[in-house]
């Protein structure tokens, strides 16, 4: 991986982002398993290059759909990581009130349409979208993170289908890290890209190196300057692998020893701070400076978590329609 | 008779009737490599290989859409839906599918299909894996929805479902997948269509299923203490209901009292009171009151999902109400 | 007033809105180019352009979810599933996304979406094109679901379901389109959650909703010629469902009769049924008697579907079975 | 797939059943849960109904015959399906309810007649309270008997201008269909002159026994010539007894003879066991349980529902249960097993004025009592002439296991606790 267009300063910023998620997610398997949070969390860690590198290559406007892993999307996105940990808490002050909880983590100021609980429902829902900007003549364009198992869902491809057909500025961004839940990719496909697909849709589908930061942002910022000169969607497939479980406290029998090692040799962290540390040797410093601000960001958004008051219980019944006063069947 | 746990109940009833008959093979999402992630599958496909116990892409409409199309075939499927949240994915070939064909093309075939759905609130999963969404099958015809509470149920409705030749919905609460019972030993079955009067009592019958019957138990124990003797049903089977348990309760008691996790509006406890309340009207001493969700999503935070949970202290209040 | 059918109404509520209203937008097979299979977008690809008048390919699940997408974003789609038979097809987006965005987000997202689901029986449309599944919606918190039964109705309800900034499922009967009735002239708007009564009476209180209000009214008036006046509440609007106007009536001539198309099994009635046996027991001077379509599929067979679903002969019999005299 | 109607199991000593009547005919239809036949057994005769939709193809035991519990009565299947022979097949598939399409016109479940519930709609209960009217004086003329609004309005009506009557007589006036205007009476009407204007009774002809008339004067006769049956009588003095109960009358609680002496009689029990046993088939059977029989009479006879463990139960939960139990012997809705498991049968016929009582042994059991009334007689008490209330107690008993000697003292400590009722707390 060589530094090519970005200065140091670039890829420093692409460092933080991909340590903060690094980070969050390891504070927030430890948090769970100590069983302070409810329901269950799946960690996005080893696969941090794809959330960044693509947030990285969008422009503010821009909006993302994100998935039941989305914690890293959200945060490359620019999410704030004491809001989402009180949501991860069920705490009044998180991004959902929590009613949402890990799964529907949303922020739509800043363009996240939400995480989803259902496998490709963001796929259809980030066309819609980019149906929206059409119709407004809007410049900002959408992209949908999904994994290899979504790709299987009838959505996926009716939705890459109409994106094609009306030419719809809309990213779908395959996060191929080889399993659903236990199920290898290749048990339940019979191709070995799922970018392929892209040809019987009539748009590219382009492969990347899932854990090379420098290609997902060069791979991702090609497609948007497609989706806003009007030529319509890109199929992106990152090949990348998640380093713990599809849930926290999965203890992964389904993957082979040696298979996570080898990925483990290719962390998408080691091989930025390489790429930094060869074009700017004397970045060191700065590196350490990053990661105790990022660990510093982190316990704080924890303190945040565990200061903050739960929901009230009169706020159960709020938010289900748009005038609370609805007298709906409510009875 | 043993004491095993719900989950190895359903096992237990999955080897026997995969033993039993060849026809009989389970595919879902995560079920052989993983053996269901609450482990109801676990070591199946050891006993009958990948072919009958086959983890499937997540594609819920091609899964119970095949499940469908081999049933036709002759085959005896059961699909795992893994939550029960995802039949929304697949509703056309629960509803349109599996539910009307044997109607449609005249009685010329049947639907023996098995879909096992896990449901219900556990461990905060919020709104789209939490649901019981179990009413909305009573309102297709064709359909029959099963729904055991103990270990034993769960064996039984299992076996009875899988040997039925109509499409068969079977909930499984998640919650309950851990819980010990008693289970017969050999072929044990229960009868689709027939309720178990739990509990006998004279004062007011209670009608309930799956989660909310071990709180309805409890609220009993509560209310003898206060001389009020309630007789507790489980309902077992939701669709076809077993009315003459119902109304044989009720010529007793005189007062009814429904409760359910679900949401109360349009849950199965409006219809069994407005079908009660119409057939036998003259039976009733007081109004029947329901139990069951607010009309709300299902929340994430703890804080707020435990108000939308029935507790034993609903239904105690219900009844004091009732018996007044 | 003028006089329209129940189609043309939908005509009018969709341009009016289309016009007031650059976010609303249309979209669904056939809606473009042909003006949709029942004709009621006639002329809207020429005035509005096919960028708010969309011809989706058939993926109901797809188009549905891209409405609740473009919803997020500020605008007001306005979906045609040809029939409500194929809302199973896209119920993840409806039942998953669209009802629960607003909620799981705490208060962040709308989807200010209105989904038009023609249905209903008689056409010989057998079991896949022939049901009434407002029974599905209205058990799912955060939807909103009207059933209008008049051309006056459905343009009042329709204009407001578009302005309302949450997912409204919208039950129009296929063999209401070529109905007649008056309409007022200008804007016309009739808020969800009102019932309407369209026929006062005091023996007994006859519930219904879309097409069998047509057929509540017609047995009422045999009933009349028997000394049995009965009164007939119009629900439109079933979530949010208006209690008062129904229990006001309820109070008064202590009879409910319900009348519903759809299957009888876990249909709407018996959520209405139930809650009047629940809050008015003692305002009861009979059962509360459901007359509905009987628990099977949609049988194709004329001969058959007549004896599946009520008819003003029915209710008419069922009314006096109420009252205690000879059906 | 034929399905096997089998012989039901009606209670825990049921072995047999005779088949009453037969409700469907060879070859006609049989719908699951319609009644199809009645069985009776030495205790009680049930309604069973149809397990599976289906044709009758077979019926093995005729009207009156007798077989056997699990023995097969009778095939249901398809029309012309082949009937296995040898009848042993056991229906493999389980009995679905099949779900029997809701016809359009519903069927109304009415409660049991006879069971002493007013059928009316709330509407009508509701005015009857405001009125303060009594709901058991309006005939109703809803759907099925049902009370309806106008009964309640008409009632008023007509009660405001009738001529006044007694609440007893306008109760007999609506039993017997006797109008109260018919009475020509200026001043209030009484309950006998209703009396006098119902019609009198038409004599009855000779009617055979059958069912429970039956089966009660099999038992009687086997009891009497099987079993040499002792009688001794005892007099017991019930000064105590009456006093303990007007006390708590004072106090509000109520208490009758009757579980006072099933108390004592279960505490003798408890300390002469022989008593308590049972004899059968020439053995001895030790009974742990002192379970006391009650004989309740009934319109065609008697029934002797059982309170179980009476030893342990207090007065006041004796007094509820026997209570409750001959409600529901009258009300013909006791369970088999409310009335078997009996180890000691108590027959009172006090409330007829009966002073002498032989009674005859409940078999298995091995003694029973006999309760009379309680009348004041003079007796002779420290030598002074004195006024006591005395009840005559009279013990049955099978000679066989139990002497005059045990008969004896264990009826002196049944005496010695009902004189002293304090000995029981």
């Amino acid at each position: 991986m060589n530094a090519r267009p970005y200065g140091c300063e670039d890829l420093l910023r692409f460092y933080r982002e991909m340590l903060r998620i690094r980070l969050f997610d390891l504070k927030a398997a430890e948090l769970f398993a100590q069983g302070r949070m409810a329901g269950n969390i799946h960690t996005y860690v080893g696969q941090e290059a794809v959330a960044v590198g693509a947030c990285q290559a969008l422009e503010p406007g821009d909006l993302i759909t994100a998935t039941h892993r989305g914690h890293g999307h959200c945060l490359a996105k620019g999410g704030r990581a004491d809001t989402m940990m009180a949501e991860l808490f069920g705490k009044a002050t998180g991004y959902c009130r929590g009613k949402g909880g890990s799964m529907h983590i949303a922020d739509l100021g800043l363009g996240i349409l939400g995480a989803n609980g259902i496998v490709g429902a963001g796929i259809p829902i980030a066309a819609g979208s980019a149906l929206a900007s059409k119709i407004k003549g809007g410049r900002e364009i959408t992209l949908a993170f999904f994994g290899d198992g979504a790709a299987n869902e009838g959505v996926f491809h009716e939705a890459l289908n109409m994106a094609a057909a009306w030419r719809l500025p809309v990213i779908f961004l395959c996060e191929n890290n080889r399993y659903g839940v236990s199920v290898s990719i290749d048990r339940v496909t019979n191709t070995a890209d799922i970018a392929d697909r892209a040809k019987g849709y009539g748009i590219p589908g382009v492969v990347v190196d899932g854990n090379d930061i420098l290609a997902v942002c060069e791979a991702v910022a090609a497609a948007a300057g497609r989706a806003r000169r009007g030529e319509g969607p890109t199929l992106l497939e990152a090949k990348t692998y998640r380093h713990r479980g599809h849930y926290e406290g999965d203890p992964q029998s389904y993957k082979p020893a040696a298979e996570i090692a080898a990925w483990k040799e290719r962390d998408p962290l080691d091989r930025l701070k390489k790429t930094i540390l060869a074009a700017h040797p004397d970045a060191a410093a700065a590196l350490a400076g990053i990661a105790a601000a990022v660990e510093a960001e982190i316990a704080a958004a924890v303190r945040f978590a565990e200061d903050s008051p739960y929901p009230e219980p009169a706020t159960v019944t709020s938010d289900v329609y748009a005038a609370d006063n609805e007298r709906s069947v409510a009875r | 008779m043993r004491e095993i746990t719900f989950s190895e109940a359903t096992l237990e009833a999955m080897a026997e009737e995969m033993a039993r008959d060849e026809r009989v093979f389970v595919m879902g999402e995560d079920i052989a490599r993983q053996g269901g992630i609450f482990g109801q599958f676990k070591g199946l496909p050891q006993q009958f290989g990948l072919d009958r116990v086959r983890d499937t892409p997540i594609s819920e409409t091609a899964i119970v859409g095949a499940g469908v199309g081999a049933a036709l075939a002759g085959m005896r499927p059961v699909v795992d839906m893994h939550f029960a949240d995802f039949i929304t994915v697949c509703m056309d070939e629960v509803v349109n599918q599996m539910a009307k064909i044997r109607y449609m093309f005249g009685g010329q075939c049947t639907m023996p299909l098995v879909l096992r759905a896990p449901d219900g609130i556990i461990r905060s999963a919020a709104a789209q894996h939490s649901q019981s969404l179990e009413a909305w099958f009573v309102h297709v015809p064709g359909l029959k929805v099963v729904i055991p509470s103990n270990p034993a149920d769960a064996k039984g409705l299992l076996k009875a479902a899988i040997r039925s030749d109509d499409p068969v919905l079977y909930f499984e609460h998640k919650a309950l997948f851990p819980t010990k019972g008693p289970v017969p030993d050999g072929d044990h079955l229960t009868p689709i269509g027939k309720a178990a009067v739990v509990r006998p009592g004279r004062d007011l019958t209670v009608i309930s299923y799956s989660m909310t019957m071990h709180r309805a138990l409890e609220a009993a124990e509560t209310l003898a203490g206060q001389g009020i003797d309630a007789e507790i049903i489980d309902l077992r089977t939701i669709s076809p209901i077993d009315i003459d348990t119902i109304y044989a309760s009720l010529a007793k008691t005189h007062r009814l009292l429904i409760v359910h996790e679900a949401v109360k509006a349009g849950g199965v406890g409006a219809e069994i009171a407005a079908r009660v309340a119409e057939e036998a009207f003259d039976l009733l001493d007081a109004p029947i009151a329901r139990i069951g969700a607010p009309f709300v999503p299902i929340p994430f935070s703890p804080a707020l999902e435990k108000l939308v949970k029935t507790t034993a202290g609903d239904i105690v209040r219900a009844a004091q109400q009732l018996c007044r | 007033m003028r006089t329209v059918t129940y189609g043309q109404a939908i005509s009018e509520a969709l341009r009016e809105e289309m016009r007031r209203d650059p976010a609303v937008f249309v979209l669904g097979e056939d809606m473009g180019v042909m003006g949709s299979v029942f004709g009621l977008t006639k002329g809207f690809l020429a005035e509005f352009g096919a960028s708010r008048v969309i011809d989706t390919p058939i993926s109901e699940a797809g188009f549905t979810a891209m409405a609740v997408g473009a919803a997020l974003r500020g605008l007001r789609p306005v979906v045609e599933i040809m029939y409500v038979d194929f809302t199973p097809v896209c119920f993840d987006p409806i039942a998953n996304q669209a009802a629960k965005m607003r909620y799981m987000t705490g208060g962040q997202a709308a989807v200010p979406l209105v989904l038009r689901a023609p249905g209903g029986a008689g056409r010989r449309n057998a079991g896949q094109h022939s049901q009434s599944l407002e029974a599905l919606f209205t058990h799912i918190p955060g939807l909103k679901v009207i059933a209008p039964s008049t051309p006056a109705d459905i343009k009042g309800l329709l204009k407001t379901a578009i302005r309302d900034d949450d997912p409204v499922v919208c039950i129009e009967h296929k063999l209401l389109y070529a109905a007649k009735g008056q309409i007022p002239d200008g804007e016309h708007l009739i808020p969800l959650g009102r019932a309407d009564v369209k026929r006062p009476g005091r023996d007994v209180t006859l519930v219904a909703w879309s097409r069998q209000v047509g057929f509540a009214l017609e047995a009422a008036g045999i009933l009349a010629g028997e000394g049995i006046d009965a009164e007939v509440v119009d629900l439109r609007s079933l979530v949010p469902l208006d209690w008062d106007t129904l229990a006001a009536s309820v109070r008064k001539t202590h009879r409910a009769v319900i009348v519903q198309e759809a299957v009888r099994r876990g249909g709407y009635g018996a959520e209405l049924a139930a809650q009047i046996g629940e809050e008015l027991f003692d305002s009861l001077d009979a059962p509360v008697k459901r007359i509905a379509g009987l628990n099977v599929v949609s049988p194709f067979s004329p001969a058959l579907e007549d004896l599946t679903y009520p008819n003003p002969g029915t209710i008419a019999a069922g009314v006096r079975e109420t009252l205690g005299r000879q059906p | 797939m034929a399905t096997n109607f089998t012989m039901p199991q009606l209670g825990l000593t049921m072995t047999e059943g005779t088949v009453g009547k037969w409700f469907k005919q060879l070859g006609e239809k049989v719908a699951a849960g319609e009644i199809l036949a009645e069985i009776s057994t030495d205790k009680i005769t049930n309604q069973i109904e149809a397990p599976v939709d289906g044709t009758l193809l077979a019926v093995l035991v005729p009207e009156g015959g007798v077989a056997p519990v699990k023995a097969v009565l009778a095939v249901i299947g398809a029309p012309g399906e082949q009937i296995d022979p040898a009848l042993q097949e056991v229906a493999a598939a389980p009995a679905e309810a099949a779900a029997v399409p809701a016809a359009q016109a519903v069927s109304h479940i009415q409660s049991a007649a006879g069971d002493g519930r007013i059928i009316a709609s709330p509407l009508a209960k509701k005015l009857a309270k405001d009125k303060g009217l009594d709901l058991a004086l309006v005939t109703g003329t809803g759907p099925g008997g049902r009370i309806v609004e106008k009964d309640i309005l008409d009632f008023a009506a007509r009660r405001a201008a009738a001529p006044k009557a007694t609440p007893l007589a306008a109760k007999l006036a609506a039993e017997h269909g006797v109008s109260l205007a018919a009475i020509a009476k200026e001043d209030r009407i009484m309950a006998g002159d209703i009396l006098a204007a119902v019609p009198a009774p038409v004599p009855i002809a000779a009617v055979p026994l059958s069912g429970i008339r039956k089966v009660i004067s099999d038992r009687m006769a086997l009891s009497w010539q099987t079993t040499p049956h002792v009688h001794n009588t005892v007099e017991v003095d019930m000064l105590e007894a009456t006093s303990l109960k007007d006390k708590l009358a004072k106090l509000g609680t109520k208490l009758s003879f009757t579980e006072l002496i099933v108390k004592c009689t279960a505490k003798a029990l408890g300390e002469f066991p022989m008593v308590n046993n049972a004899f059968v088939d020439g053995g001895l059977v030790v009974n742990q349980a002192i379970n006391i029989g009650i004989a309740v009479a009934l319109d065609n006879g008697l029934i002797v529902p059982v309170v179980r463990n009476a030893d342990r139960k207090t007065l006041a939960e004796l007094r509820a249960e026997i209570a409750e139990l001959a409600a529901k012997a009258r009300q013909g809705k006791l369970l088999p097993d409310d009335y078997s498991g009996g180890t000691f049968t108590i027959s009172n016929l006090g409330m007829y004025g009966v002073d002498h009582f032989t009674p005859i042994i409940n078999p298995p059991e091995s003694a029973i009592f006999g309760v009379c009334r309680t009348v004041p007689r003079p007796v002779v008490i420290d030598g002074a002439v004195v006024i006591r209330p005395m009840m005559n107690l009279c013990l049955g008993y099978n000679h066989r296991i139990i002497d005059g000697a045990l008969a004896g003292k264990f009826m002196a400590r049944v005496r010695e606790l009902l004189e002293q009722p304090m000995l029981l707390l």
